[in-house]
């Protein structure tokens, strides 16, 4: 059975099937069965991938590691979660007349494609494919974010093409030099540029091709993934999408960026030592994270808030990976895992809360959601608790992973500093979050009337994080341990 | 260690007795000493028995607190006046405290003392409760490091040991620890048995009085138990003062020595109780706000007493 | 006696299960407000009940007992094991845990009708029994890990508890206060344990025992000051308190019983574990620091708590001047184990943990008291009582012996543990022969200071609320609370009674801790008179004994009463208004107030104070013939003012200063990315 | 090598040629105003472009570098071009406003990037393969393009300068590599490459209706 194909197969279809006009409940349908099979085959490449380290398909065009089969299954998780949480909140814009139909369709067929093209990325063998792919992701979800055509997402979709697609052709410079590299070993006119084939030959390449690969990949994908200082447009971006993309691009999008950023890193650490590129990752992921807290802690807007926070859990992804150790990078990976589970509850939250109080801005919701909106509040205060990092939720413990595993290595001003910033972000958003949840309403406010909206995609993922928090079953815990040792450089 | 239950009879019977007398000689003296004629010396007993035969007028605010509150100040003052060695070197219940405890029982019938003061609802009671409670907080620390100063010397917070030891060959009359230890405890000795400069035992103007406000809605025995039972503190923190630093005369056993011993502490009492006399007749009333002036210069011959201890080694 | 079927696992683990069940039967029944209350506050108290005697067990079989270990749920990855473990230092706070538990959770029987039909009493219950939960997994969790996610826990769900009454501003700015502190505390505290995870490369506790001899000077003092810090946040040590006095009035009354009886002891109990567990023989100023730090606490706290006039708030800063003592006794010990004096160590540290336990019982009595007054009369402002001692007797009654054992004085608990703390810091002056040794008499007499200053707040406290005439409306309707509520006051009275007169018995339940932490064994050494008396350990040391003074002066009442035979037996007793002045009509306006009680203090501290008063006078022809008078006077909390306000208005201007990065404009970002191309292309040359 | 030395060499000198032209072409991008004629100069570069792949491609003899060329004519010589100029017309803008540094500042800025890509590239040139060479003009019009686009405030001119980086990075590929990238990479490269310009029209448009203008600098609501 084709199964990598069948992952980017299967959610490409359903995007372009809902181009047929089908009711919009079986558009609906139609996302979340496409994400449900996505997330049922990365469980199968899961246990295909422990029993067989790697997994490759149409003539190695796509390939699949304990790392690709991670990707997968949280990415798939997540759009999961968004399908889940869109049929509703579609409706209710629809009800609302803030998008009309053709929009809502624009969506049930972008939103698959979008998923389809994350896939890609992961699972695609050819650099350059895999480049490609990443492009794709940016493309299917800037008219996404776009999708309200009002000033504001206009602006924020803008930004959020403009500076990817630079960033972007910056990596497709990068994935040149590692071709070139690719060239110069080789006499054959087009040598394969596939990662299967790279990776064995990484240490024969020349150094300074992949030293300036390397630069150029991390500024580009970077850009994708978020790293201060190219993460302008992530804050717009995140805020003005409607609250399931802004779930995927948070919980997914940013994540298969840093995977694409960190397979440039393998190789380039295959090739040089782990040093230049772990340096620069380090640099960039601290930067990421020191700079978070402060637009945290005088934030205006409740999603702008928590893409910023998205922005400290990316740096601490990049922290924990730099820092090298497996300790390290197993809690990174995880970090990836319970982030992508937790983030989503919050965007979907918000965007209850938006679709109640028809703002985001803190200072127009007032105090008081948890009273007007109790499911929804509730379930944003534990996803808050989760996304702080705060127990029994995994994020405390994949955090103290990073923290100790620096530690060990001796790292200690870099321990210090994660563990400031991550302080510094807990107090801004419990700070914010007070100023909304609890208290009064303030008067005149209508209540919803819909107070189970979207629960079910916000505590099937809170549900799925604490069982994932207390216990992490024995093949999933080898897999992130294998993908750890495809990251850490040791199979 | 144990309880001579003759020991305990003598010494309460001592304290009962001889507390009404010495205040009466304070009283009488200072008259003296200001050309007046002044009460007998035993006027202070007459009062007590009066105002026992008196008829109690309660306030109507008043809860059981206020009743309650002069059985134990002059239960606590009695008890207090147990710890001390009196007339012999030890103390009849020292089993049962040391100075530690003696100066918690003071607290002890002091925190009573307020409340009963409160508890009638008048502005008087509560603005002398404010300044008992305020004077005693300042005067706490000064007392303390002058009991630490003569409780390291003995190795010991036992008031029995300290007075054995102040009477050993160790001890020096002169050195400057105790010169210093004893002039802090004098100024808390003014300032807790409400002496001038810090109290005017006399007075009844409003603003000026500390103790008597909070005794002004008390009559009749419950008056009597409250006078009775500051007479007996005061008679406990005397006794203090001369026993530790005057160790002459204390009695070993035998009635015969009791009796002397009783004699000499009766003789030093009074001495301790003229200078007090001279002390209030010359010095005039403090203002409230200066008093932790004076007291605070208790606390810092307190803390010289103690570097004295560590310099003159 | 089956003492070793109550240290198997089992009677733990039911323990444990029951809060849990507890907390699951809130939430179900959240509907149901009675079968609610009934149910989880019910499985708290069995929860604690069990406890208790499990804890007391294993305090009783000493070192030797087998003490239950057990992993709690399966570990996620092995260096994260849910250890739970009973040994001596932990099963003292067990108990203390326990035995408040045990008189609160029946107190809140009673407590949690006052919000049926206002707020949401299930979840009261939940967040209750998750505390008391958490708050018993920190002290016996046997491993690093463990015992943050339980350190954490324990403070979200206080923070949830601090918010329960989240529709005042009030309640949500304290609980974010309490938990940002709290947070920047748990940050120090994962460094500190991560320094130690270093030294031994596991996270058990036990791999932790005496592991500063292991690791570099600097190091060791590196762990030291950020356990002191982080422990001291959630102790409330001064500087670090300033959540304390806002976070725990606002809390429903028997969590702020709880909180400050025992979550801050928490505090405690991690310190006394780095320090004396974990750290191994301490450096000089290692104990100098502590034990100013203590006098510092203690003196400012009660300093603070003679201003307030909001009840609760005062319990609170009282909480600070308690923990400022017991802090001098870990200081003393610290400083005896550096100079060689393990006995004299284990005395110090005696008199802080038993000072730990009294205060726990006396602070959360005073808590439910004070909760029982809100109850009665809705306000925490004390100017709006009074008169509440007839209407509230057993109350009255409860709180004032509180009160007399909070002011330290006897026959009560509080006094005992002073006196320890007392002969410790008196014995210490002969263990140096370097001027350090001043310190211990000074910090005497300031604890002295403490002891006076205290009895005068609470002579204020207890005078202006439940005394005199009623202030307000609502004082004079007011009503006695109900049994439960008395119930569980009353357990906690007893017990000040018990650790008041029987300490001897107590002590030697702390043997075993003292084995552990100080290799001394003491409660032998420290009685005297068979039992009867306590000793300060020393051959020549003063003696105590509160039995013995409750005996004597329940004996010598007998003179007063026979005084009263003899003359007073014809004597009337009759009522009659206040003396008024000779002016009909004293009202409780022209009652001293409890502003005006403290003012002298005021005055006399005003250094520290910085008392500030605004009059407003309206007259109509004379300024002496007022028409209205407004008067506001105000203290300044200077760390407030001087530290931490200032501190967060320079994070917050960096904040917004930064913000200017991200103003919008793409060209601003395009050239944020270009120069990192620039810059890194030059880094890639 | 399959291809004679001397056309070897007249190829490396008609590489060396068209590159430099690119790189003139791209520095004249930098100081036009005129949005049209903004386009019409990318068309031109485009062109040199596919010319230098020709010139790959026959020198060695390569299919598929042919394949490239003619994508590279049809997409970014005819079609974008028209599709840029038919989003100008509709939107009716004729001239860039003011930019952000005047002439001479950029012109000075964009020979500080030349000399930074010749010192990037210098490793890697003078390699024995066809149109190595050419690396640091690719570098170059990579950093120039940049420049372009934070340099300039209309849409339409960011989009071009965009288009420009993304000429840069062919020319490096083509520079580097003897036979460009595989062609399943060219293909994806090109298909983005049309898709994203398309969406990038949409926005255009949607924003010229909401906005009222094409004037980037306005597109700053987003703050904080």
């Amino acid at each position: 059975m084709a199964l990598l194909t069948s992952i980017v197969v299967v959610p490409a279809a359903a995007g372009l099937a809902c181009l047929l006009p089908l009711p919009r409940r079986i558009l609906a349908a139609l996302n979340i069965l496409a994400f449900g099979v996505a997330l049922a085959l990365g469980v199968a490449l899961l246990r295909r991938v422990l029993a067989q380290d790697v997994v490759t398909e149409c003539h190695e065009f796509l390939y699949a590691d304990a790392l690709s089969a991670w990707m997968v299954l949280l990415t798939s998780a997540v759009s999961l979660g968004s399908a889940l949480y869109a049929g509703r909140y579609v409706q209710r814009d629809l009800d609302d007349q803030t998008i009309t139909p053709g929009r809502a369709r624009e969506f049930f067929v972008l939103t698959p494609l979008f998923g389809a093209a994350m896939f890609l990325v992961v699972l695609a063998n050819n650099l350059g494919v895999m480049w490609a792919a990443v492009e794709a992701t940016a493309l299917s979800s800037v008219l996404l974010v776009a999708l309200y055509n009002r000033k504001n997402s206009l602006e924020a979709a803008w930004k959020y093409v403009m500076l990817g697609s630079l960033g972007l052709a910056l990596a497709l410079l990068g994935t040149v030099f590692v071709y070139a590299a690719a060239c110069k070993n080789t006499s054959e006119p087009f040598p394969s540029f596939n990662w299967s084939h790279l990776m064995p030959l990484a240490h024969q390449l020349d150094p300074h091709l992949l030293k300036l690969a390397f630069v150029l990949a991390l500024i580009g994908y970077g850009t994708k993934a978020g790293l201060a200082p190219m993460h302008t447009w992530l804050p717009d971006a995140h805020s003005e999408a409607p609250s399931p993309t802004s779930a995927m691009l948070s919980g997914a999008s940013l994540k298969v960026a840093i995977y694409a950023l960190l397979r440039f890193h393998i190789l380039t650490a295959a090739c040089l030592g782990s040093g230049f590129s772990r340096h620069l990752l380090l640099g960039f992921g601290l930067l990421s994270m020191l700079l978070a807290p402060p637009f945290i802690l005088v934030q205006r807007n409740l999603k702008r808030m928590l893409a910023y926070s998205s922005l400290e859990h990316v740096g601490l992804i990049c922290t924990g990976v730099a820092l090298n150790t497996p300790l390290t990078i197993f809690g990174a990976l995880l970090h990836m895992g319970y982030h992508a589970l937790a983030k989503p509850v919050l965007f979907f939250a918000a965007g209850n809360i938006h679709q109640t109080f028809h703002s985001l801005q803190f200072r127009a919701i007032g105090s008081g959601v948890v009273k007007m909106l109790p499911v929804t509040g509730l379930l944003m205060g534990l996803g808050a608790v989760a996304a702080v990092g705060l127990p029994p939720f995994g994020l405390f413990f994949s955090e103290l992973t990073v923290i100790s595993g620096g530690l060990a290595a001796g790292q200690i001003t870099v321990s210090v500093l994660i563990l400031a910033a991550l302080i510094a972000s807990f107090c801004g958003v419990l700070q914010q979050l007070a100023r909304i949840l609890p208290g009064e309403p303030k008067t005149g406010q209508a209540h919803s009337g819909r107070p189970f909206d979207g629960a079910l995609a916000m505590v099937l993922l809170l549900g799925g994080l604490l069982l994932f928090s207390v216990w992490l079953p024995a093949p999933l815990l080898r897999g992130i341990h294998q993908a750890a040792g495809i990251i850490g450089g040791r199979p | 260690m144990s309880l001579d239950l003759p020991d305990v009879v003598l010494q309460t019977v001592l304290l009962l007795l001889l507390a009404p007398l010495v205040s009466g000689c304070v009283k009488n003296w200072k008259a003296k000493l200001q050309n007046r004629r002044g009460p007998p010396v035993w006027q202070v007993y007459a009062d007590l028995l009066k105002f026992f035969r008196k008829d109690v007028v309660i306030s109507e605010h008043a809860s059981w607190v206020f009743s309650c509150a002069p059985y134990v100040v002059f239960v606590a003052a009695l008890l207090a006046g147990l710890l001390v060695p009196m007339a012999t070197a030890r103390a009849p219940l020292s089993l049962f405290g040391d100075v530690l405890a003696l100066v918690g029982l003071l607290a002890l019938g002091r925190f009573f003392l307020a409340l009963g003061g409160l508890d009638p609802g008048s502005a008087f009671g509560g603005m002398g409760s404010s300044r008992e409670m305020t004077i005693a907080a300042v005067a706490e620390p000064a007392l303390m490091l002058a009991i630490f100063t003569v409780a390291i010397a003995a190795g010991s917070t036992d008031l029995s040991r300290i007075v054995q030891f102040a009477q050993s060959p160790d001890w020096k009359w002169f050195n400057p620890t105790h010169v210093m230890a004893f002039a802090a405890l004098f100024i808390v000795l003014l300032a807790e048995t409400g002496r001038i400069p810090v109290d005017n035992p006399a007075t009844h103007l409003e603003l000026t009085m500390i103790h008597e406000a909070m005794l002004l809605e008390y009559s009749g025995r419950y008056l009597a138990l409250m006078k009775w039972g500051a007479s007996i503190k005061q008679l406990v923190l005397m006794t203090l003062l001369v026993n530790i630093f005057f160790p002459v005369g204390l009695a070993a056993a035998g009635p015969r020595a009791v009796a002397l011993g009783v004699l000499i502490y009766a003789a030093k009492l009074l001495a301790l109780a003229a200078a007090v006399v001279i002390v209030e007749t010359t010095n005039a009333k403090l203002r409230l706000f200066r008093v932790p002036d004076l007291l605070s210069a208790a606390f810092s011959l307190g803390t010289l007493a103690l570097l004295s201890t560590f310099l003159f080694q | 006696m089956p003492v070793d079927a109550i240290l198997s696992a089992a009677p733990l683990k039911f323990a444990l299960l029951c809060y849990v069940a507890g907390a699951f039967a809130g939430l179900v029944f959240f509907r149901f407000e009675r079968a609610a209350t009934l149910l989880s506050f019910g499985c708290a108290a069995l929860a604690s009940l069990c406890g208790l005697a499990v804890c007391a067990a294993a305090l009783a079989g000493g070192m030797a007992a087998a003490n239950p270990s057990f992993d709690l749920l399966p570990s996620l990855v092995p260096w994260m094991q849910f250890t739970v473990r009973l040994d001596p230092l932990g099963a003292f706070f067990g108990l203390v845990v326990s035995l408040l538990g045990l008189a609160i959770s029946v107190y809140s029987l009673g407590y949690a009708r006052g919000f049926y039909g206002r707020k949401n009493v299930g979840v009261l219950g939940a967040f209750f029994n998750a505390l008391l939960l958490a708050t018993t997994l920190v002290f016996l969790s046997g491993n690093a890990f463990f015992f943050l996610i339980a350190w954490e826990i324990m403070a979200l769900t206080a923070y949830c508890l601090v918010s329960f009454e989240h529709e005042k501003d009030e309640a949500r700015n304290a609980g974010v206060l309490f938990f940002v502190m709290s947070h920047l505390g748990t940050g120090c505290l994962i460094l500190g344990f991560l320094l130690l995870f270093q030294a031994s490369g596991g996270y058990g506790f036990d791999g932790f025992h005496a592991l500063g001899d292991a690791m570099s000077p600097g190091k060791r003092d590196a762990a030291f000051l950020l356990f002191l810090v982080g422990f001291g946040v959630k102790a409330g040590i001064v500087p670090l308190h300033i959540w304390l006095p806002s976070a725990h009035p606002v809390a429903p009354s028997n969590v702020s019983a709880f909180m400050s009886g025992v979550m801050i002891k928490a505090g405690i109990y991690g310190l006394a574990r780095a320090f004396f567990d974990f750290l191994g023989p301490p450096p000089g100023w290692w104990g100098v620091t502590v034990l100013s730090l203590g006098v510092i606490s203690a003196v400012l706290g009660v300093l603070y708590a003679l201003m307030e006039h909001d009840l609760k708030r005062l319990l609170a800063y009282h909480s600070i001047e308690n923990i400022g003592i017991i802090l001098m006794g870990l200081g003393a010990a610290l400083m005896f184990l550096h100079s060689g004096h393990p006995v004299l160590a284990a005395l110090a540290l005696i008199a802080g943990l038993y000072h730990t336990i009294n205060h726990a019982v006396f602070k959360a009595l005073l808590f439910l008291g004070a909760g029982a007054v809100l109850h009665a009369t809705h306000t925490r402002n004390m100017e709006e009582m009074g008169g509440l001692a007839k209407r509230m007797r057993w109350t009255a009654l409860f709180f004032l012996v509180g009160a007399v054992a909070i002011s330290a004085l006897p026959p009560l608990n509080g006094f005992v543990s002073e006196w320890l703390t007392y002969q410790a810091l008196l014995q210490g002056f002969g263990t140096t022969a370097s001027l350090v040794r001043i310190m211990f008499p000074i910090s005497g007499a300031m604890l002295a200071l403490t002891g006076a200053l205290a009895a005068a707040c609470f002579v204020k406290a207890f005078g202006i609320t439940f005394l005199a005439q009623p202030r307000g409306e609502h004082a004079a309707q007011a009503q006695e609370a109900p049994f439960t509520m008395l119930l569980g006051q009353g357990i906690l009275t007893a017990a000040c009674v018990f650790l008041g007169l029987f300490p001897t018995v107590f002590l030697k339940l702390l043997d075993p801790l003292t084995q552990q932490l100080t290799g001394e064994k003491l409660s032998g050494q420290l009685t005297a008179a068979n039992g009867l008396a306590l000793s300060n350990g020393a051959l020549s040391g003063g003696t105590v004994s509160m039995l013995g003074i409750a005996f004597a002066g329940l004996a010598l009442l007998a003179a007063p009463l026979v005084l009263r035979g003899l003359f007073a037996a014809r004597a009337k007793t009759r009522l009659a208004p206040t003396w008024d002045c000779g002016q009909p009509g004293l009202t409780p306006r022209m009652e001293y107030t409890a502003t005006g009680f403290s003012k002298p203090i005021r005055m006399i501290f005003k250094a520290l104070f910085r008392p500030r008063r605004e009059m407003q006078r309206e007259y109509d022809f004379s300024p002496y013939f007022a028409t209205t008078l407004r008067f506001e006077s105000h203290v300044e909390e200077v760390f407030q003012t001087r530290i931490y306000r200032p501190l967060v208005r320079q994070v917050l201007r960096v904040s917004r200063r930064l913000r200017a990065l991200q103003a919008g404009s793409i060209q601003a970002y395009l050239i944020y990315i270009f120069l990192t191309l620039l810059a890194l292309l030059i880094f890639a040359l | 090598m399959n291809a004679p030395s001397v056309s070897a060499d007249l190829g490396s000198q008609l590489i060396t040629l068209m590159a430099a032209l690119m790189l003139v072409l791209q520095l004249l991008l930098v100081v036009e105003n005129r949005v049209l004629t903004g386009i019409r100069l990318y068309a031109i570069q485009s062109l040199f472009l596919a010319g230098i792949a020709g010139v790959v491609a026959f020198f060695n003899n390569a299919v598929d570098v042919y394949i490239v060329a003619a994508l590279t004519v049809l997409g970014k010589v005819v079609f974008l071009p028209w599709l840029l100029n038919r989003q100008v017309r509709r939107i009716q803008i004729v001239q860039e406003i003011e930019p952000l540094f005047n002439a001479p500042t950029a012109m000075l800025v964009c020979g500080g990037l030349t000399l930074l890509g010749y010192i990037v590239a210098r490793p890697f040139t003078g390699l024995e393969r066809l149109g190595n060479n050419t690396l640091a003009i690719a570098i170059t019009l990579v950093l120039t393009g940049f420049f372009l686009m934070f340099n300039r405030r209309k849409a339409l001119t960011q989009v071009l300068a965009l288009l420009t980086v993304e000429n840069g990075v062919m020319l490096a590929a083509i520079a580097l590599t003897t036979y460009g990238m595989p062609l399943v990479v060219e293909f994806g490269i090109f298909f983005d490459v049309l898709v994203a310009v398309m969406i990038l029209g949409i926005l255009v448009y949607r924003i010229r209706e909401s906005f009222a203008s094409m004037d980037t600098s306005k597109l700053n609501q987003l703050k904080g």
